[in-house]
């Protein structure tokens, strides 16, 4: 899958050039991470290592403990869930991201952390992190089909209850069958 | 024969005030669209007649015209009567009317008295719509109105004590010939606050539309009432805004008697000072946001009471005292 | 009413009477307000100062019950058809449907899995108004539109 | 409306006498609701002892739509979802895939782009006060404020043609230079605007009845707000001085001088406030970019076919409604792998629970409006 392999690929870009000259975004926060929850961090990427796209993926088990570290820890602060996604890679080995960008207001930057589920999997919930998680995470839901373990209230948010899928997902169809054949009334009721 | 007479002269003089009155107050609407309007830099209804003058009318055909429909799961017979005992206590309150001093349908020794007791009536039928009507909405809004009119009601009767004692008596034309030098609004300025707050509170109109507060209950108790019922509702709130402001003008601004030296007929100047205080009414609409439901209730109690309390008390004290 | 509905043949005094009934209702035609999006807030713009609605006798009203023609502005959802169709049938006889705006009329510019494509999938519409968002003055076209057709409709004659 | 529902129905049967709580649902179609919202209260009473929002009226699949379509095709899309101000959301993507490619926008592309991602801000405010003040009752602000609002689409309509959506902004700049007449226009309106906001505030601040239906209604305090992740004036309102114009800036922001407006309380009252100054804010920002505005090209220099790098990047900007962004992930191809757009109006109703406890239903009325949600990026 060349869509995968892409986050792969700028990784490892990232990880051999900085080696000597700078030290890639993020790289306090990963050991930060990392001296609480060793093995915690994943994989370290930038997007054309910009600080605010930092990225951090985080092992599943440690996602909570790592959002609460990231968020209390003085050099972190991470307070603002500022949005909560997921991208489906079909194909993959695991293959629904999930991604949370957090935003500090006392360092005013960004981070985005990234958990990889397999599908059918359950992943821990982050509201009691990030009460802001709530919809978004019901919203994942709805969309990706992707289930959080811990969450107050998973119910479909924005599609109706009795929808049945998941369009977000890749191999959704765009134009989709729908799921609910809307049943046309009878001309006769029009009262022509 | 004098009997028969009578009865007859009678009966052309209610038949001229329902007919005049109905046609009055469907063109009340047309002026509140108007001046509505105008105050929002709008031109209101332009298309229908003459600058919009056959819109009521208009309207009036379309409403009638319309299906009327029943709920299926609301109460029929309460849901039907409910705007009949709206309307007609709204209009039954015309015939003590003093129009000016010559004209009126009867002159009852308790003419004020009467009004109030049959204005308010008017509440039961605004509660029977929406008990019967079966939705939430409207039930809310009906609840709203019985607690918000039972209350003011009492200000509004309390309010024209004070005018009542100077004048002495209940009878509508006495008040207003106990009038003839200075009107009753600048000895009770107090109670005619009073009056006029609990007048808007009474005829649901703003700040006070809460059981009909469109943003927040669709159309409160009206809300599942369609054609000529609805309009049925409409009517009668803007008979009842006629009669408060017609019972303002009688207490508070000396009815058909006029200012100083103009030679004018008393019937002109009852329907000039009517206009004024109509035209206040809908500017309030225009200028101001709505209440709360229990600050409404606040306003009333802790603040209302006790004025018009002090008010009658001093009053008292001064006719007492003075007179 | 409905004993004299469609009774009557045509003649002086039914013509007169059908075009008094027909002028009454296209004079006081008042909106449900359906605002469902981007011209809902067009619809807004309609009623306010510059365009003035009021000036046709138009009012927008809140409850169904008490509207003749519903202004469906904006995308209809599937999920948003069911409440829409149930609104429709709360309104009381002679009711009319203007679809505002593409969205309305045939999906727009969204053909996926979530738009009804077009609202006359489930109520039956007078005038399509086209624009995405139609202008205060293209749903003013429309409205005069839908004033027209009343005008040739028959209340006690007999349908054509 | 829409209250024909069996299990909606006031239920009749119970003949003990007993207080039982009301279940009052309130939308999709209603007139406070400001498009589809529906929101589930359980009343005892009039106080709200529970409150659900239903939302999804108008999803209309954007997202989905985002990943069929090239970059340049999505700009109208973008419109569509905050569509009171459309060019702030068509400001939001153009800077996220411009950010995407690295280029260098012109610096008067990025002046008149903050220009009228200025007067997107002010047309959506007036909207919101226009709206916010009819909820409450006072119906002649409305229409006021559509008459300051008529003006800004006016200057939309001489700059890109349109009143509402406008599809202002290309990739790598704008389309074209706008006319020297809507320019000469934007003073004038910048001139007269604020004794315009004095108007409003004439019937509004200082009114006794608005003072008593917003002031101490819908609190939030500012951990609370970061918590449920609100945004935009909510968020200040709490007394959060976070504005990303400000800390992340963007466009010509950085440049500019003016002053981010909190409130004390995080009531409804002092997001009315916060609203207010930002528009006089505003209305200073567009002063400053039509003394400042450079001469020059108004567009970079862009490659025919559109094709980003591979890769992932999150922008956000200050909507007027709060933190709006858009999370682009490529795979290299035209098209994007997926678009995701975050949506401040989305997060801030999330919040509406929080705030409508054990208020009346006149105050969940008056706390919708100080959210001031637009439904067309809260569902997508």
């Amino acid at each position: 899958m060349p869509d995968e392999a892409q986050p792969d690929g700028k990784e490892e870009g990232g990880a051999s050039a900085p080696a000597g000259a700078k030290a890639p975004p993020a790289q306090d926060l990963r050991e930060l991470v990392e001296r609480e929850y060793a093995g915690a961090v994943l994989e370290q990427t930038a997007y054309k290592d910009l600080a605010s796209e930092a990225t951090l993926v985080v092992r599943m088990d440690a996602l909570v403990q790592a959002g609460a570290l990231l968020r209390d820890h003085p050099s972190a602060r991470f307070r603002l869930l500022s949005d909560l996604t997921a991208v489906h890679y079909p194909g993959d080995e695991r293959p629904f991201h999930v991604v949370y960008h957090l935003y500090s207001f006392d360092h005013n930057r960004r981070l985005r952390l990234k958990v990889k589920a397999r599908d059918g999997e359950q992943v821990p919930s982050v509201v009691p992190v990030w009460g802001g998680a709530n919809w978004m995470e019901r919203e994942v839901y709805d969309l990706f089909g992707v289930s959080f373990k811990g969450h107050p209230d998973l119910r479909r948010i924005l599609l109706p209850e009795d929808w049945g899928s998941h369009p977000l997902r890749k191999d959704y169809p765009l134009e989709g069958r729908g799921e609910r054949v809307y049943t046309k009334p009878r001309r006769k009721e029009f009262g022509d | 024969m004098g009997i028969a007479v009578e009865a007859v002269i009678a009966l052309v003089k209610i038949a001229v005030v329902l007919g005049v009155v109905s046609l009055v107050v469907a063109y009340l609407t047309y002026l509140e669209r108007k001046i509505i309007a105008h105050i929002q830099q709008r031109l209101g209804p332009m298309r229908v007649g003459w600058h919009g003058l056959l819109q009521p009318i208009a309207d009036g055909a379309k409403l009638f015209l319309k299906e009327d429909i029943i709920p299926d799961k609301a109460d029929k017979v309460v849901f039907v009567i409910a705007p009949i005992m709206v309307l007609v206590p709204a209009f039954v309150v015309y015939s003590v009317l003093p129009f000016s001093s010559t004209f009126y349908i009867t002159q009852v020794n308790i003419g004020i008295f009467f009004i109030l007791a049959v204005s308010s009536l008017g509440v039961f039928g605004i509660v029977m719509a929406g008990w019967a009507s079966n939705s939430k909405y409207s039930l809310l809004g009906a609840l709203r109105s019985a607690a918000q009119m039972l209350s003011y009601e009492i200000f509004l009767g309390f309010s024209i004590i004070g005018p009542l004692m100077l004048a002495g008596s209940l009878n509508m034309q006495k008040i207003v010939e106990a009038q003839s030098d200075v009107w009753f609004v600048f000895y009770q300025p107090l109670a005619f606050v009073v009056f006029f707050i609990a007048a808007l509170a009474e005829t649901n109109r703003v700040p006070f539309d809460l059981p009909e507060a469109e943003t927040e209950l669709v159309a409160g108790f009206h809300t599942e009432y369609s054609g000529m019922k609805f309009a049925f509702f409409f009517l009668a709130e803007y008979a009842s805004i006629m009669v408060v402001s017609t019972v303002a003008v009688t207490l508070f601004f000396g009815g058909w008697q006029g200012i100083g030296w103009i030679p004018l007929p008393g019937f002109v100047w009852y329907v000039l000072k009517l206009g004024a205080m109509i035209f206040v009414f809908i500017w309030i609409r225009a200028t101001l946001p709505r209440y709360r439901y229990d600050q409404l209730m606040r306003l009333g109690w802790k603040f209302m009471f006790p004025l018009v309390m002090a008010n009658i008390f001093l009053t008292g004290l001064v006719k007492f005292l003075f007179l | 009413m409905g004993v004299v509905e469609g009774k009557f043949s045509d003649n002086f005094i039914t013509t007169r009477i059908d075009s008094l009934v027909a002028w009454a209702r296209k004079s006081a035609l008042w909106p449900m307000t359906f605002g469902l999006a981007c011209c809902a807030i067009e619809m807004m713009a309609s009623g306010a100062s510059r365009y003035d609605f009021d000036r046709f006798g138009v009012i927008f009203r809140a409850s169904p019950r008490q509207s003749d023609v519903m202004i469906v502005a904006g995308t209809v959802t599937h999920k948003m058809g069911q409440a829409l169709r149930r609104v429709y049938d709360q309104m009381p006889e002679p009711r009319w449907v203007i679809a505002m705006g593409n969205c309305a009329t045939c999906g727009g510019p969204y053909a996926n899995y979530a738009v009804m494509q077009g609202v006359d999938e489930v109520v039956p519409v007078d005038v399509y108004v086209p624009g995405c968002p139609p202008r205060p003055e293209s749903l003013m076209w429309g409205v005069m539109q839908l004033q027209k057709k009343i005008e040739q409709e028959r209340y006690i004659r007999r349908k054509a | 409306m829409f209250e024909v529902e069996s299990s909606t129905r006031v239920e009749r049967s119970s003949v003990v006498p007993g207080t039982e709580e009301l279940i009052i649902n309130m939308g999709p179609q209603h007139p406070s609701t400001h498009g589809v919202l529906r929101v589930i209260l359980r009343l005892d009473g009039e106080t709200v002892k529970d409150c659900d929002c239903d939302i999804g009226f108008l999803h209309r699949g954007t997202e989905k739509i985002g990943e069929n379509i090239t970059y340049t095709m999505f700009i109208p899309y973008t419109d569509r979802l905050d569509y009171i101000a459309a060019p702030s959301s068509n400001l939001a993507w153009v800077t996220a895939v411009e950010k995407l490619f690295g280029w260098e926008i012109p610096m008067r592309a990025h002046y008149i782009r903050t220009l009228v991602a200025e007067f997107s801000r002010i047309s959506s405010h007036l909207l919101w006060l226009a709206t916010h003040a009819l909820d409450i009752g006072a119906m002649t602000v409305f229409l006021w404020c559509f008459r300051e609002r008529e003006m800004v689409l006016d200057l939309f309509e001489h700059a890109f043609g349109a009143r509402l959506t406008v599809n202002a902004f290309r990739l790598g700049g704008l389309f074209q230079d706008v006319p020297q007449k809507f320019l000469d226009l934007s003073q004038e309106f910048a001139d007269l605007f604020p004794g315009r906001i004095g108007d409003y505030e004439t019937l509004l601040t200082d009114n006794r009845i608005w003072l008593q239906r917003t002031r101490g209604v819908g609190v939030i305090s500012a951990d609370d707000a970061i918590d449920l992740s609100l945004t935009g004036p909510i968020l200040r309102g709490s007394g959060v001085r976070w504005d990303i114009r400000r800390a992340q800036p963007y466009a010509a922001y950085p440049y500019l001088d003016f002053v981010v407006p909190v409130g004390e309380n995080g009531d409804v009252y002092d997001r009315y406030l916060v609203r207010i100054e930002e528009m006089r804010q505003s209305t200073r920002i567009i002063q400053q970019c039509l003394a400042q505005l450079p001469k020059g090209p108004v567009s970079c220099k862009v490659p025919r076919t559109i094709k980003p790098p591979a890769g992932e990047v999150y922008h956000s900007i200050e909507n007027p409604k709060g933190e709006f962004g858009f999370y682009i992930v490529s795979d290299g191809s035209e098209t994007p792998y997926r678009v995701r757009i975050r949506p401040p109006s989305f997060v801030n109703l999330g919040g509406l629970k929080k705030l409508a406890l054990g208020g009346l239903v006149a105050d969940v009325v008056a706390i919708i409006g100080s959210i001031d949600i637009v439904l067309g990026e809260c569902d997508r």
